[in-house]
C-alpha cells in the first residue's frame, strides 16, 4: 500500500501561492527526497503533511486514510514522525528525557500521575538504545542545550526513530552541518534507510543524490519533476529551473 | 543535596517556630504563619502550571476566592436559613470547594488554553474579573461588603477555632500539596506538561494532545487553589470579592517567581519572604508599597531564577 | 426608545472609545513592536493627568497645561524606558508583567507622596465649560473636544504609521526586528521613541479625562485592564484592531450601562432587571473578550505572522 | 505545660500592673490610596482630640496606634488582628468602610475588647450582629438618606432620579431614600465601584436628564463625589435637575471644588447628623482649633473620630483607668457621658447613636471659604430602623 498520497494540494498566504497543485506519493520503504530552491515551499509542504497547517484545497492520505484535516498529534499516533529544520528540541530537558518522551508517546496514555517517569525501564531502555544508534549514548544525561549543533541534528533522528514511525518527515537534517558531522549524518540516514519510509527535504545535493531512491523537484510550490536520481540529473527542465542556478 | 537541606530547614522552621511564638504569647505571629502557609499552598499549585507547565495564569486569585465562598455560602445558609448541619461540616465544604474550582477551571480552561502567550495571561485575568463582578453583584452574599463566616468548618478530631490546630491542618496540607506537585511533575504526565512548556509543537508532532494535558494540569492546579481558598476562608472567617482582585493574582505570581518558578520549594520560600517583607515594611512606613515595588523590580531584573536560583548560585544546588 | 437619548449615548460611547484608543494605541505599539508587556502603561496616564493638573493650576489655563504636560510626560516615558523597560526587552512576558506590576506600586505611591492622596480637580476655561446644542442633542462642549482630539490623534497615528519613514520602520520593526537592525537603524533609539510616543498618548488621555473625573491616585488601575481588553480583542500590535476594538468596547460599555436594564425589563421582573443589569454591564467587556478569544484566539485583527 | 501556664500568668499580672496607668487605642482607617484623604482627616481629628485631652483620661495616659486598612477588608482585618493580638490595645476605633468593619468585627469582639465605629454603619451591625462591646459615634447607613427622602417630601419633589455606586453601602443609601421618599423614582443607576470604579457618568447623566425628574439624588463618597459634581456642572443640569446628595459634598471635596471654581455645588443640599456651624461649646472649640491647626474645615469623618476618642476617654476616666473592669467600661461607654460635637447624644438599645439629622446647604463663609451651614432640622432624636432586629435590651 502507498504510504503517503498527496493530491492537488494548494495553500496560499495573502495571495502568494506557497503550495500550488502539488501531487506526491511515497511507496513503502523508499527514501524520497524533495529538493528545490529557497522559497520553493518546502517547509510549508512539510507543515501541511504533519498537520501544523491545513491546506486550502487538496487531499493528503496516509496509510490509506484521509488525514487532510487531522490534528498533528493524531497523525503522529498513526505513525508519522517529523524532524524540524530549525532544531526543535526541549532544551531545558536532558538528552535522554527528550528521546524518552518520544518513546512515551508510543507507550499508551500519559495520563499517569504516580510513578516517576525516569524510573520506568520500558521508557528509558528504548530511549538509550536509540541514543546508542545515533552515537549519543555517552551524552544521555547532559542537558540538551549543552550539545553541539551536529549532535542536536542526530537527536532529531533518534527522536524520529523512537516514535516507531512508519513515515519519517525529515526537514533538512543536514542543515548547518559541515565536514565530519555531515558525513556522520549521511551514514546514519543510510543505516535507517529501508527500515522506514522517509520523506527527506534537503538542500545538500551530494547527500540527496547519495541517499534518495526517488527525487521530486519543487519550484514555486509546484513539483516539476519526479524520478530516480539519474533521471532528475538528466532532466532539462530541472537543470534550467534549479540546478542551473546553483 | 544542598537543596534538600534547605527544604528540610524551611519546612522544619515552619513546623516549629509559629507554635513556639504562639505559646510564648505572640499569637499574632501564628496568624501570620497561617496566612503564609495557606498562600504557600496556593502558590505551590499555581507553580504547577506556571513553573512546570509554562501557563502564566493571571487569574488564580479567582480560584482562591471561589474556594473561600464555597465554604462561606453553605455556612451562611446554615446560619440564616435552614440548611442542615452538613453545611458547616468540612467534610462537605472542602469537597464542594474543590469540585467547584475544578469545574470552573475546566470550563474556563477549555477557552483559555486555546490561546497562547499574552493572550493567555489576559484571558485568565478576564475570567477572574468576571467572577469578581459576579460575586459583587450577589447582594445575598454580601456583594462588595463580603461575607462574615461566623462558624468555621466542623471536622472530626479537629477544632479549627483553635489557632494551633488550624495551623497544623494548613501546615500538613502544605506538605501534601508539595508532595503532590513533586510527584506529578516527575510522573509521565509531568514530563508531558514540562515538554509542552519547552516546545509545544514538538510535543504535538510526537503524538501528544498537549491541549488535554495542559487542561488537566490547569484543573488540578485550580482545584488545589480552591482547597487553599477553603482554608483561607476558615482562617480569616471573612470573605470578600477583594480576594479575587487582579492584584491578588499578581501577588501569587510574584510569590512563585520570587521563590523560583519550576521548583517545588520555591513558591513556599517566595510566600514566606513576601509575607514577612510585607509585615516588616508596613510596620516601618505606611508607604511601604514604594520600597516593596522597587524590590519587586530589582528581583526581576537581578535575581534570575528567584531565591532558589540565588541559592543554587551560592551553594551549588543541583538543578 | 428615545432617539435623542440614543444619539447622546452613541456620542458618549464614541468619546469613551476614543479615550480608550489613546491608551490602547500606545499599549499596542509598545507591545507589538517592542514585544513588551507594560502593566504600568496606565501609570503614565495617571502621571499625565497629575502633571497637567499641576501646570493648569499654576498657569491658570488648561490648554497651556496640556501643551506643557505633553513633553514632560514624554520625558517621563523615556526615563521609564531607559531604567525599567530596556533591560527587560529580551526577557519573557512573565518578567515584564512582574516588573511593571512593581512599577505601578512605585509610581502610585510616589504620586501620593508628591501630590497627596486627595486628587486634583482641573478647571476648564469658560469656552469649554458650557454645552453645545446640535439639533435636539445637548452635549457638554468639553466632551465634544475629547471626541475631536481623539479623532485627530487617531488620524495622526494612522498617518504616522502608514505614511512616514518612522512609521515604515515601526511596521518593519514589528514584523522583522533583525531586518531593521540590519538596515543600520539604531533600534534602541527607535524603541525609546516608540515607548515615549506610547507614554505621551496615554498621558494625553489622562489629561483629557482629568477635567471630568479629576486627577486621582490609582486612576490608572481602572483603565489599564480595559485597555488590555481592547488590545487583546483587537489583536496585539494591530493599530486598526485597537481602534475598532476601542470604539466597540466604548460603545458596548456605554450602551450597556444605558439600556441594559430597560432591555432586561422586557424579559424579567423590574427588580431582577435592576439587580442583574449593573452586574452584567460590569462584566460585559470581559464576556466579549472571552467570546472573541474563544473563536479567534489571536484577536479580531491578528497582525501578520512574524 | 504548667511552666508555660505559670509564665502566662506572670505575664498577665505584669501587664495589669503596667496598664493601670496606660490605655491603648487602636485606630484603623485608610492612610494610603486615594481614600487616604478621608483617613488623614480622621487621623488629624484624633490627634486634636488627644491634644485637647492633654494625652490623658483622668490619670491614665492614652496611647493611640494607627493602622492602615489600604481600602481593603482583608488588609483591614490583618491590621486589626495585629492591634488586638500583638499591640494588645483596649479599644479598636475608626473604620470608614462597612466591609472593613464587618471583616474586622469578630477579631475585636472575640478578644473581649471594645469596638467603636467612627464612620461605617452597616445594617447588620445595628441589627442582627449587634454586640454589647460595639458602639458607634456615627450613624446607621440608611439614616442619612432617609432624612434626605423626608426633605424631598417637604420640598414637594414629586419625581426623583437616583444614582449610587453598585456596592452594599450604595444599595443601603438607595434603600434609605426609597424608604421615606413618597414621590416616584423615575430612574435608577447603580454604577461600577471598586478598584476600577466608573468615574465618567456621561451616560447616566444623559439618562437622568431625559427622565424629566424633579431632582437627582446621589451618593458618591470620596473622589467619585468631586468627579460627579464636575460632570453635573458640565452637563448644565443645575437649573433643570437640582442635586440632593448624601456623603458626596463634604469638607474634603469642597476645598478642591473651590480651587477649581466649580460653582455648581454652591447651594446644593445634603443631610447629615453634624455640621461645623452647630452651636455648642464642644463643637465651636473643635472646629476653631481644627481650622487653626490644619487650615481647613473638619469633615464629618473628623467630627465622628473626635467624638470616638472623647467617648473612650470618658469611659476610661469613669473606671479610674482600670482597664480590666470591662463591665465598668461597658456601662460608661453606654452612658455616653461626654460633650459630643453634635450636641445632645445618647445610645439606643443597639449602641447606635440616637441623634438629630439636619439639612445642610453649601455656602460661602465670611472668609469666602466654601462650607456648609444648617438649614433646618429634619429629624429629632432619630432611632435607626434596624434597632428592632437587635436582641440586646
Amino acid at each position: 500500500m502507498t504510504v503517503l498520497e498527496v493530491t492537488g494540494l494548494n495553500k496560499s498566504f495573502g495571495g502568494i501561492k506557497a503550495t500550488d497543485d502539488l501531487t506526491l506519493t511515497l511507496e513503502p520503504g523508499e527514501l524520497h527526497a524533495v529538493i528545490g530552491p529557497n522559497g520553493a515551499g518546502k517547509t510549508t509542504l512539510i507543515s501541511q503533511l504533519c498537520g501544523l497547517q491545513f491546506p486550502d484545497t487538496g487531499a493528503i492520505r496516509f496509510l490509506g486514510r484521509d488525514i487532510t484535516r487531522m490534528t498533528p498529534h493524531r497523525r503522529a499516533r498513526m505513525g508519522m514522525a517529523r524532524s524540524f529544520q530549525i532544531t526543535s528540541l526541549i532544551m531545558d530537558m536532558s538528552v535522554e528525557d527528550n528521546v524518552a518522551l518520544a518513546v512515551q508517546a508510543r507507550a499508551g496514555t500519559s495520563f499517569r500521575f504516580i510513578r516517576p517517569a525516569r524510573r520506568i525501564a520500558s521508557l528509558r531502555e528504548p530511549a538509550r538504545a536509540m541514543l546508542d544508534r545515533v552515537g549519543l549514548l555517552d551524552k544521555a544525561d547532559h542537558p540538551t542545550v549543552a550539545l553541539s549543533h551536529g549532535e542536536h541534528r542526530r537527536m532529531e533522528i533518534a527522536i524520529a526513530l523512537a516514535t516507531q514511525a512508519r513515515l519519517m518527515l525529515l526537514d533538512e537534517p543536514m542543515a548547518g552541518l559541515g565536514g565530519e558531522d555531515a558525513a556522520e549524518m549521511v551514514a546514519l540516514l543510510r543505516s535507517i534507510k529501508g527500515d522506514r519510509t522517509i520523506l527527506l527535504i534537503e538542500h545538500d545535493m551530494d547527500a540527496v543524490f547519495a541517499l534518495a531512491d526517488r527525487i521530486s523537484v519543487l519550484v514555486y510550490g509546484h513539483i516539476i519533476a519526479t524520478g530516480a536520481p539519474d533521471e532528475i540529473r538528466a532532466n532539462a527542465a530541472v537543470q534550467q529551473a534549479y540546478l542551473g542556478e546553483d | 543535596m544542598a537543596r534538600k537541606i534547605l527544604t528540610v530547614a524551611v519546612l522544619a522552621a515552619l513546623a516549629v517556630l509559629p507554635p513556639v511564638f504562639y505559646l510564648t504569647g505572640n499569637a499574632f505571629y501564628l496568624d501570620l504563619a497561617t496566612r503564609l502557609v495557606i498562600l504557600g499552598i496556593a502558590a505551590v499549585s499555581l507553580n504547577l502550571i506556571l513553573g512546570f507547565g509554562g501557563m502564566i495564569s493571571f487569574g488564580h486569585a479567582a480560584f482562591v476566592g471561589l474556594g473561600a465562598y464555597a465554604v462561606g455560602i453553605p455556612a451562611y445558609h446554615w446560619l440564616y436559613y435552614t440548611a442542615g448541619d452538613w453545611a458547616v461540616s468540612g467534610l462537605a465544604q472542602i469537597p464542594i470547594a474543590v469540585a467547584v474550582t475544578a469545574l470552573f477551571a475546566l470550563l474556563t480552561g477549555l477557552i483559555c488554553l486555546r490561546t497562547r502567550g499574552v493572550y493567555f495571561i489576559m484571558i485568565t485575568m478576564a475570567f477572574a474579573q468576571m467572577v469578581y463582578y459576579l460575586i459583587v453583584s450577589i447582594e445575598e452574599y454580601g456583594g462588595d461588603d463580603g461575607l462574615v463566616i461566623d462558624t468555621r468548618s466542623q471536622l472530626p478530631f479537629l477544632d479549627l477555632d483553635d489557632p494551633l490546630q488550624l495551623y497544623g491542618l494548613a501546615y500538613v496540607s502544605l506538605l501534601v500539596a508539595m508532595g503532590l506537585v513533586a510527584m506529578i511533575v516527575k510522573s509521565r504526565f509531568g514530563m508531558v506538561i514540562q515538554g509542552a512548556k519547552g516546545n509545544d509543537e514538538r510535543m504535538r508532532t510526537l503524538g501528544f494532545n498537549t491541549y488535554a494535558y495542559r487542561l488537566t494540569a490547569y484543573v488540578i492546579s485550580g482545584a488545589m487553589c480552591g482547597y487553599a481558598g477553603a482554608l483561607l476562608g476558615n482562617f480569616t472567617t471573612f470573605i470578600s470579592p477583594e480576594m479575587m482582585d487582579w492584584t491578588r493574582s499578581g501577588e501569587l505570581m510574584f510569590m512563585v517567581i520570587l521563590g523560583g518558578a519550576g521548583t517545588v520549594l520555591g513558591p513556599v520560600l517566595g510566600a514566606t519572604v513576601f509575607i514577612v517583607l510585607e509585615e516588616v515594611l508596613s510596620s516601618i512606613t505606611i508607604h511601604w508599597h514604594l520600597p516593596f515595588g522597587l524590590m519587586l523590580i530589582a528581583v526581576v531584573l537581578f535575581v534570575r531564577g528567584g531565591l532558589m536560583g540565588l541559592f543554587a548560585v551560592l551553594f551549588g544546588g543541583r538543578k | 426608545m428615545d432617539l435623542t437619548l440614543f444619539t447622546i449615548q452613541l456620542l458618549n460611547g464614541l468619546q469613551l472609545g476614543l479615550l480608550l484608543f489613546l491608551v490602547a494605541s500606545g499599549l499596542t505599539l509598545v507591545f507589538g513592536i517592542l514585544d513588551f508587556v507594560n502593566l504600568a502603561h496606565a501609570s503614565l496616564y495617571m502621571l499625565g493627568a497629575f502633571i497637567c493638573a499641576s501646570f493648569t493650576l499654576w498657569l491658570g489655563n488648561f490648554v497651556w497645561g496640556v501643551l506643557l504636560a505633553l513633553p514632560v510626560t514624554a520625558l517621563v516615558g523615556l526615563v521609564v524606558e531607559r531604567v525599567v523597560a530596556r533591560p527587560l526587552y529580551a526577557r519573557d512576558h512573565l518578567d515584564q508583567v512582574l516588573a511593571t506590576f512593581g512599577l505601578i506600586l512605585v509610581i502610585d505611591t510616589a504620586a501620593q507622596l508628591i501630590w497627596g492622596p486627595a486628587g486634583i480637580a482641573v478647571p476648564l476655561p469658560d469656552w469649554l465649560e458650557g454645552q453645545v446644542q446640535i439639533g435636539a442633542v445637548t452635549l457638554p462642549s468639553f466632551r465634544l473636544l475629547i471626541i475631536g482630539a481623539g479623532l485627530m490623534a487617531a488620524a495622526g497615528l494612522f498617518w504616522l504609521v502608514n505614511y512616514t519613514r518612522l512609521g515604515m520602520l515601526i511596521r518593519a520593526g514589528a514584523s522583522n526586528r533583525t531586518m531593521v537592525s540590519a538596515l543600520g537603524i539604531d533600534i534602541q533609539s527607535l524603541f525609546a521613541l516608540v515607548f515615549a510616543l506610547g507614554a505621551t498618548l496615554a498621558g494625553l488621555a489622562g489629561m483629557l479625562i482629568a477635567p471630568i473625573t479629576e486627577a486621582s491616585i490609582g486612576m490608572g488601575n481602572s483603565v489599564i485592564i480595559t485597555a488590555f481588553v481592547v488590545i487583546i480583542v483587537g489583536g496585539i500590535g494591530s493599530m486598526k484592531g485597537a481602534f475598532i476594538a476601542a470604539l466597540m468596547i466604548g460603545l458596548i460599555d456605554t450602551l450597556g450601562r444605558s439600556f441594559l436594564d430597560d432591555i432586561f425589563k422586557l424579559v424579567m421582573s423590574t427588580e431582577a432587571a435592576e439587580t442583574s443589569a449593573p452586574a452584567i454591564s460590569a462584566m460585559l467587556i470581559y464576556i466579549i473578550m472571552a467570546a472573541v478569544l474563544a473563536f479567534k484566539p489571536s484577536g479580531l485583527f491578528p497582525p501578520k505572522v512574524r | 505545660m504548667t511552666r508555660i501556664a505559670t509564665l502566662a500568668l506572670l505575664a498577665s499580672v505584669a501587664s495589669t500592673a503596667v496598664l493601670a496607668n496606660e490605655a491603648k487605642i487602636g485606630f484603623v482607617t485608610t492612610l494610603t490610596t486615594g481614600a487616604a484623604v478621608i483617613g488623614n482627616d480622621m487621623k488629624n481629628a484624633v490627634d486634636l482630640a488627644i491634644e485637647h485631652l492633654d494625652g490623658k483620661a483622668g490619670d491614665t495616659t492614652i496611647e493611640v496606634i494607627f493602622g492602615d486598612d489600604g481600602f481593603a477588608p482583608e488588609t483591614g482585618k490583618q491590621v486589626t488582628d495585629k492591634l488586638v493580638k500583638q499591640d494588645d490595645v483596649d479599644f479598636v476605633a475608626g473604620y470608614i468602610w462597612s466591609h472593613v468593619l464587618l471583616a474586622s468585627r469578630k477579631t475585636v469582639l472575640d478578644a473581649d475588647k471594645f469596638l467603636i465605629s467612627a464612620n461605617a454603619g452597616p445594617s447588620q451591625i445595628a441589627g442582627k450582629l449587634c454586640d454589647p462591646n460595639f458602639f458607634s459615634t456615627s450613624w446607621q447607613n440608611d439614616q442619612t438618606p432617609m432624612a434626605m427622602g423626608e426633605v424631598l417630601n417637604r420640598q414637594g419633589v414629586k419625581s426623583l432620579y437616583v444614582m449610587a455606586p453598585n456596592y452594599a453601602a450604595g444599595k443601603d443609601m438607595v434603600a434609605g431614600v426609597e424608604r421615606t421618599f413618597e414621590g416616584e423614582i423615575v430612574g435608577k443607576d447603580l454604577t461600577k465601584w471598586g478598584a476600577d470604579a466608573q468615574l465618567d457618568f456621561s451616560a447616566e447623566l444623559a439618562k437622568a436628564k431625559a427622565s424629566g425628574a424633579d431632582g437627582i439624588f446621589v451618593f458618591y463618597p470620596g473622589a467619585a463625589g468631586g468627579a460627579f459634581i464636575r460632570q453635573y456642572d458640565q452637563a448644565g443640569l443645575k437649573d433643570t435637575l437640582p442635586l440632593y446628595s448624601v456623603f458626596t459634598v463634604d469638607a474634603l471635596s469642597l476645598p478642591k471644588l473651590e480651587e477649581a471654581d466649580f460653582q455648581a455645588v454652591l447651594g446644593s443640599r445634603t443631610t447629615q447628623q453634624w455640621d461645623p456651624t452647630l452651636d455648642n461649646a464642644a463643637n465651636q472649640k473643635f472646629v476653631t482649633d481644627f481650622k487653626a491647626k490644619y487650615g481647613t474645615y473638619p469633615s464629618y469623618y473628623a467630627a465622628q473620630s473626635y467624638d470616638a476618642i472623647m467617648l473612650i476617654a470618658s469611659a476610661i476616666e469613669a473606671v479610674g483607668g482600670d482597664m480590666d473592669d470591662k463591665d465598668g467600661l461597658r456601662a460608661a461607654l453606654k452612658a455616653a457621658d461626654f460633650d459630643s460635637v453634635r450636641g445632645e447624644f445618647s445610645f439606643g438599645t443597639n449602641n447606635m447613636p440616637v441623634q438629630d439629622f439636619y439639612l445642610r446647604e453649601v455656602v460661602t463663609d465670611d472668609d469666602g471659604t466654601w462650607t456648609t451651614k444648617v438649614v433646618e432640622t429634619v429629624y429629632d432624636n432619630a432611632v435607626d430602623p434596624y434597632a428592632a432586629d437587635c436582641k440586646m435590651k
